[in-house]
């Protein structure tokens, strides 16, 4: 490590401003209250763009990362907060959703002149900008205690989204949601500890210096591991995941699948990539990929049993998280642990799905806003009704497929490459496998809403045009993403998607898709018939799906399990030291 | 053996009984004080951790222990916005359940 | 060195009361176990050499948090039998049991395993004091070289403020949190409510000022005067305060926002964020504690009093 | 003196000690809830004014003493306060 991470750069003034600027949006919206509320969470927002994209250019010029230190102190004793290529990609990213999400939101959470202020205008406002501080936090902060306020100002800002509705069945996804956060929480605290009591330093550059392979190294990274695993809502940790992200407003759905989980994945990329390289073995990063693979099979195979779109999306969230961690065994050069074009792959991918996530809640919120409800058997008529919405919706799906040129395309384009340069074959079969699978749910939607009503539609309330473009404007920068995160040296990446290969391939993904389209819902995609003689066999295995699912969400099995995977995490650092 | 590991190892015994009150104990309020007793053994761990920093003349090291002020306040913090969910669950539902099979609120109150 | 005995009967009685805790049959038992526990704890911290710290966990981790968790399980009495015939089966208590033994059983080698001479900060934290200007290190940490946790932490209890509030129902929305107390105006709750505040503000502002050289400080203080506003709440001499009133806002922000201008004048004096200019650090520190002491006595006890639950216009 | 005063701060302390396991004994023993309240309330008090008065003699300033005074205060106050509160929500409770 150069002394470079402990001498400030120009403009790292920047990063505390980042940080500091929804904070005060949000002690200044608390007290103005009423109208003030939103007026000042949209001001805040192209100032918080304006910061982020101010930091970015900084870090082009210096060609290094950003280094602040706070009051002047260095640490092992201050705090420095640090934006490397990683922090100044997610931090637009996330100003850019988060200014997408507002307009979006305004309709839904703004105030007639006059009325008096309401109790969800007023949280939603104050928490997203809640939500916005605590992330850029995330991405900024070089310090594992910083790190675990930040987590915990995200969790406080997180759950009170999920019941903003206010009915039981949303206030129990949120106390559930709470209860399992702080899990995790404790269990990071717990491996923070012992990293300061065998390293006395909380610093991630001082500690990646110090750190050594040893028991207690392994138990902190097993512990924290796990812990953020559950904050992220991985297979088989996602007993919260579904009800809380199903059932809050699609405003704050967007919020939470969009921007909320993305922290504590971050903060695991954190610990792997910068605090421990020479502790992580690629048996663990196996293991961490392969709960992210069982995460793309079971969530998608129980997204397409959900019978409301808006549950199937979050169970899609569910199987997308699992993609997010695919580029970990991917990032090993010579056994150890390298930050190349594996994990600048990884982060393109949270940055795909963030936009592509929240649009798709968007589209899905606008629907039951527009039909009175999410019934995906009686969507028929709705893709004529909501042309912009449905269309929106689709767009999102084709860019989390990865057709090219979205951004999800250009993340697995390198990970293909990635995987056979190091001849890890099953990752390949699990990255287009990946694919299918999402193909299949957004095959189901969009077949479902196109279809022709038995009775014509009435009663279609109207909603916002500007929220409708909004999220049509999410996807379409999530399948324009690769254009704008490619580099000169890489354009060759983005192949013609009209070239044989390409269309073979994106064809073969979307017969695939096609087929587990028609053979696991509810309802048969041709006929609309639930039940006939061929379908009790092809509907087996989502049943069994469903069935493990709702065991896995049981809370003993969840915190067992949690133990279990911190315990198999240290274990693995353990086993690849020894050899 | 002296002080500091004596604590040490006890806040070891404190995290393992909150986790299992965390996973074997079914009402929600339960499992917060066993998340308390977990936290609490965490904090106990750190502070034994500072106390065997001892030096430069000072009986303990004081990051921790500033630390550790900062983290009792979180701790409460998120007592006290689950104690908050948890009696309005109870209000609007009527059960303190976590099951999905549980009762989801017989009251259009809002 | 020897074990003093004090100490091993401390941590036997500790781990005696979390078993119980955990198992007690009912939930009003565990929650009083628990408050004892946590003023055990207290003596922990004092034979772990941190005062600072054992008045911060008598205070919030013993006293608020303990208050908290009483006043919620008189309110669940009613769903407690429902919820605990959904109790885990024997086979997965067995699991659970064997599974928290393994963890502690980890943990306790890797703390046996930890590094001699122990790793620490206090060699460098005393050489820098005299730049902060006083005498408590622990403050030292909390407000020069780690000032930037302090802030959010100040954050987080707003944050978790915002939060409770947002449960609220929406017909309370601006009204009064929590329950109406009811209580005899001539009785003995009344008569220490009276009593006891005027010398409950005295040490909580003796404990909060002491804090700059001596083990105490703002936390440790506003929970004192936190506290005494509950008791004049709960022998209804006062009831709590509107959520909409913008003197209350004002007096739950003000804190993390002088906080932010005292660091924003340290990046425009030449230096940078949170850092305090030469020779003004003593008095920046005070204005941000004296600045943090309102927002913390008001969140502090609004948070005990939960989301607003009263109509606002009767 | 010096010698005096620790033989007297070492029986008060004692004496107080006793006071208090009394108390306990008599909190654990005794059946209903206003005999228990009586053994404590009245036992405790005692013992925690004789380790106030043992202890008084062995604190370095006058500031300290005065400390020392204000915790008893503080605890009679609020132990009479809290007792008396106990005793009327058990009588609340009782069947008339």
């Amino acid at each position: 490590m150069t002394v470079d991470a402990w001498t400030a750069t120009d403009g790292g003034s920047l990063l505390a401003a980042v940080v500091l600027l929804p904070f005060v949006g949000m002690l200044l919206g608390l007290p103005l209250g009423g109208r003030w509320l939103r007026r000042v969470a949209l001001g805040m927002m192209p100032l918080g763009l304006v910061l982020a994209l101010a930091i970015a250019a900084q870090w082009a010029d210096a060609e290094r990362p950003l280094v602040y230190l706070l009051g002047g102190w260095a640490p092992p004793l201050g705090i420095a907060l640090r934006a490397d290529g990683a922090a100044v990609a997610m931090l637009v990213a996330v100003a850019g959703v988060v200014c997408a999400i507002g307009v979006f939101a305004r309709a839904d959470f703004g105030l007639a002149p006059g009325a008096a202020e309401s109790r969800s205008s007023f949280s939603y406002w104050l928490l997203l900008l809640a939500v916005w501080g605590a992330l850029n936090l995330v991405f900024v902060s070089g310090d594992l205690f910083t790190l675990y306020v930040a987590l915990e100002l995200l969790t406080f800002a997180g759950v009170p989204l999920v019941c903003l509705a206010g009915t039981g069945e949303t206030l129990r996804a949120a106390l559930r949601y709470m209860l399992f956060a702080i899990c995790g929480s404790v269990l990071y605290l717990l491996g923070a500890v012992l990293l300061y009591g065998g390293y006395g330093t909380l610093d991630i550059p001082l500690l990646a210096a110090a750190v050594r392979p040893e028991p207690i190294a392994w138990i902190s990274l097993g512990l924290m591991t796990a812990g953020l695993l559950a904050k992220t809502a991985l297979f088989p940790l996602h007993i919260w995941l579904p009800p809380a992200h199903g059932g809050a407003p699609a405003a704050a759905s967007a919020v939470l699948s969009a921007l909320v989980i993305k922290g504590s994945w971050f903060l695991v990329l954190r610990l792997w990539f910068d605090a421990m390289p020479g502790i992580v073995t690629p048996s663990a990063a196996q293991l961490l990929a392969g709960l992210g693979a069982a995460a793309i099979v079971v969530g998608s195979i129980v997204a397409l049993r959900q019978k409301r779109l808006k549950l199937l999306v979050a169970y899609s969230t569910m199987a997308q998280i699992g993609y997010l961690f695919l580029m970990f065994p991917l990032a090993f050069e010579g056994g150890k642990l390298v930050q190349g074009a594996a994990m600048n792959a990884g982060v393109l991918q949270a940055i795909a799905h963030a936009t592509a996530k929240a649009g798709m809640f968007m589209s899905a919120g606008l629907v039951y806003a527009a039909l009175g409800h999410d019934r995906l058997a009686e969507l028929a008529g709705a893709a004529r009704a909501l042309p912009v919405t449905l269309l929106a919706f689709a767009v999102s799906g084709v860019a989390l497929m990865g057709v090219a040129p979205s951004g999800a395309y250009l993340a697995k384009k390198m990970l293909l490459d990635a995987a056979s340069d190091s001849n890890q074959w099953w990752w390949v079969v699990v990255l287009q496998g990946g694919s299918a699978f999402t193909a299949s749910y957004v095959i189901l939607v969009m077949v479902s809403a196109l279809r022709r009503p038995a009775v014509p539609l009435t009663g279609v309330q109207t909603v916002s045009k500007l929220s409708q473009w909004t999220a049509l404007a999410l996807a379409m920068s999530s399948l324009l993403l690769a254009f704008a995160a490619v580099d000169a040296n890489r354009t060759q990446l983005i192949k013609n998607p009209l070239d044989v290969a390409e269309l073979g391939t994106t064809l073969l993904v979307l017969l695939a898709g096609a087929l587990l389209a028609l053979g696991l819902p509810h309802y048969s995609l041709l006929s609309g018939s639930v039940d006939s003689p061929i379908r009790r066999y092809t509907t087996f295995p989502g049943v069994a799906f469903e069935l493990l699912d709702g065991w896995l969400r049981r809370w003993t099995t969840a915190t067992l399990l949690l133990i279990l995977l911190g315990a198999l995490f240290a274990g693995l650092m353990r086993v690849g030291h020894s050899a | 053996m002296n002080v500091e590991t004596l604590f040490a190892l006890a806040a070891c015994a404190l995290i393992g009984i909150g986790l299992y009150g965390l996973i074997a104990q079914p009402h929600p309020l339960r499992k917060l004080v066993a998340f308390n007793i977990m936290g609490s053994g965490v904090f106990v761990l750190f502070g034994a951790l500072a106390k065997r920093g001892a030096s430069a003349g000072l009986a303990a090291d004081p990051v921790p222990q500033a630390l550790l002020i900062t983290a009792i306040v979180v701790a409460f913090a998120a007592t006290a916005v689950t104690v908050a969910l948890l009696l309005r669950l109870i209000e609007v539902a009527d059960s303190a359940s976590l099951s999905d099979k549980a009762p989801q609120g017989h009251r259009s109150e809002r | 060195m020897m074990v003093p005995v004090v100490s091993v009967v401390v941590v036997a009685l500790l781990l005696w009361l979390a078993v119980w805790t955990v198992v007690a049959r009912d939930a009003f038992l565990a929650v009083a176990a628990f408050v004892v526990y946590g003023l055990l704890l207290a003596l922990v911290w004092v034979r772990l050499a941190g005062v600072d710290v054992a008045l911060t966990e008598a205070a919030i981790g013993g006293g608020l948090t303990g208050a908290l968790l009483l006043g919620a399980v008189g309110r669940l009495r009613r769903t407690e039998a429902a919820t605990t015939s959904e109790g885990a089966s024997i086979a997965t208590r067995i699991l659970a049991a064997l599974l928290a033994l393994s963890v502690t059983a980890a943990l306790m080698v890797a703390v046996l395993m930890l590094p001699e001479p122990p790793p620490s900060l206090a060699p460098m934290v005393v050489p820098a004091m005299p730049a902060t200007g006083v005498g408590n290190p622990i403050t030292g940490v909390l407000l020069a070289f780690r000032a930037l946790d302090t802030l959010l932490e100040a954050i987080v209890l707003v944050i978790a403020l915002i939060g409770v509030w947002s449960i609220a129902p929406d017909r309370a929305w601006g009204g009064r949190p929590g329950l109406r107390y009811h209580a005899d105006p001539n009785g003995i709750l009344a008569y220490l409510a009276r009593v006891l505040p005027p010398l409950g503000i005295v040490i909580g502002i003796y404990l909060f000022w002491a804090g700059a050289d001596h083990p105490g400080g703002k936390f440790q203080g506003a929970t004192i005067l936190a506290a005494m506003w509950m008791l004049v709440q709960m022998a209804a001499l006062a009831d709590a305060p509107r959520t909409d009133a913008a003197s209350l806002r004002a007096g739950i922000v003000i804190g993390p926002l002088v906080f932010i201008a005292v660091g924003t004048l340290g990046l425009w004096t030449g230096g940078t964020f949170l850092g305090y200019p030469a020779g003004w650090a003593k008095p920046l520190i005070l204005t941000i504690e004296i600045a943090l002491l309102p927002t913390l006595v008001l969140v502090l006890a609004l948070l005990m009093n939960g989301p607003p639950s009263r109509r606002a216009v009767p | 003196m010096s010698l005096l005063l620790d033989i007297f701060s070492v029986v008060a302390i004692v004496a107080g000690g006793f006071f208090y396991l009394a108390g306990t004994v008599g909190l654990l023993r005794f059946p209903d809830a206003y005999t228990r309240l009586h053994a404590l309330t009245k036992a405790d008090n005692l013992g925690l004014a004789l380790v106030v008065i043992g202890l008084l003699p062995q604190v370095g300033s006058l500031l300290a003493g005065l400390k020392l005074l204000l915790v008893w205060l503080l605890v009679m106050l609020s132990s009479a306060a809290v007792s008396q509160l106990i005793a009327r929500s058990v009588r609340r409770q009782e069947p008339r």
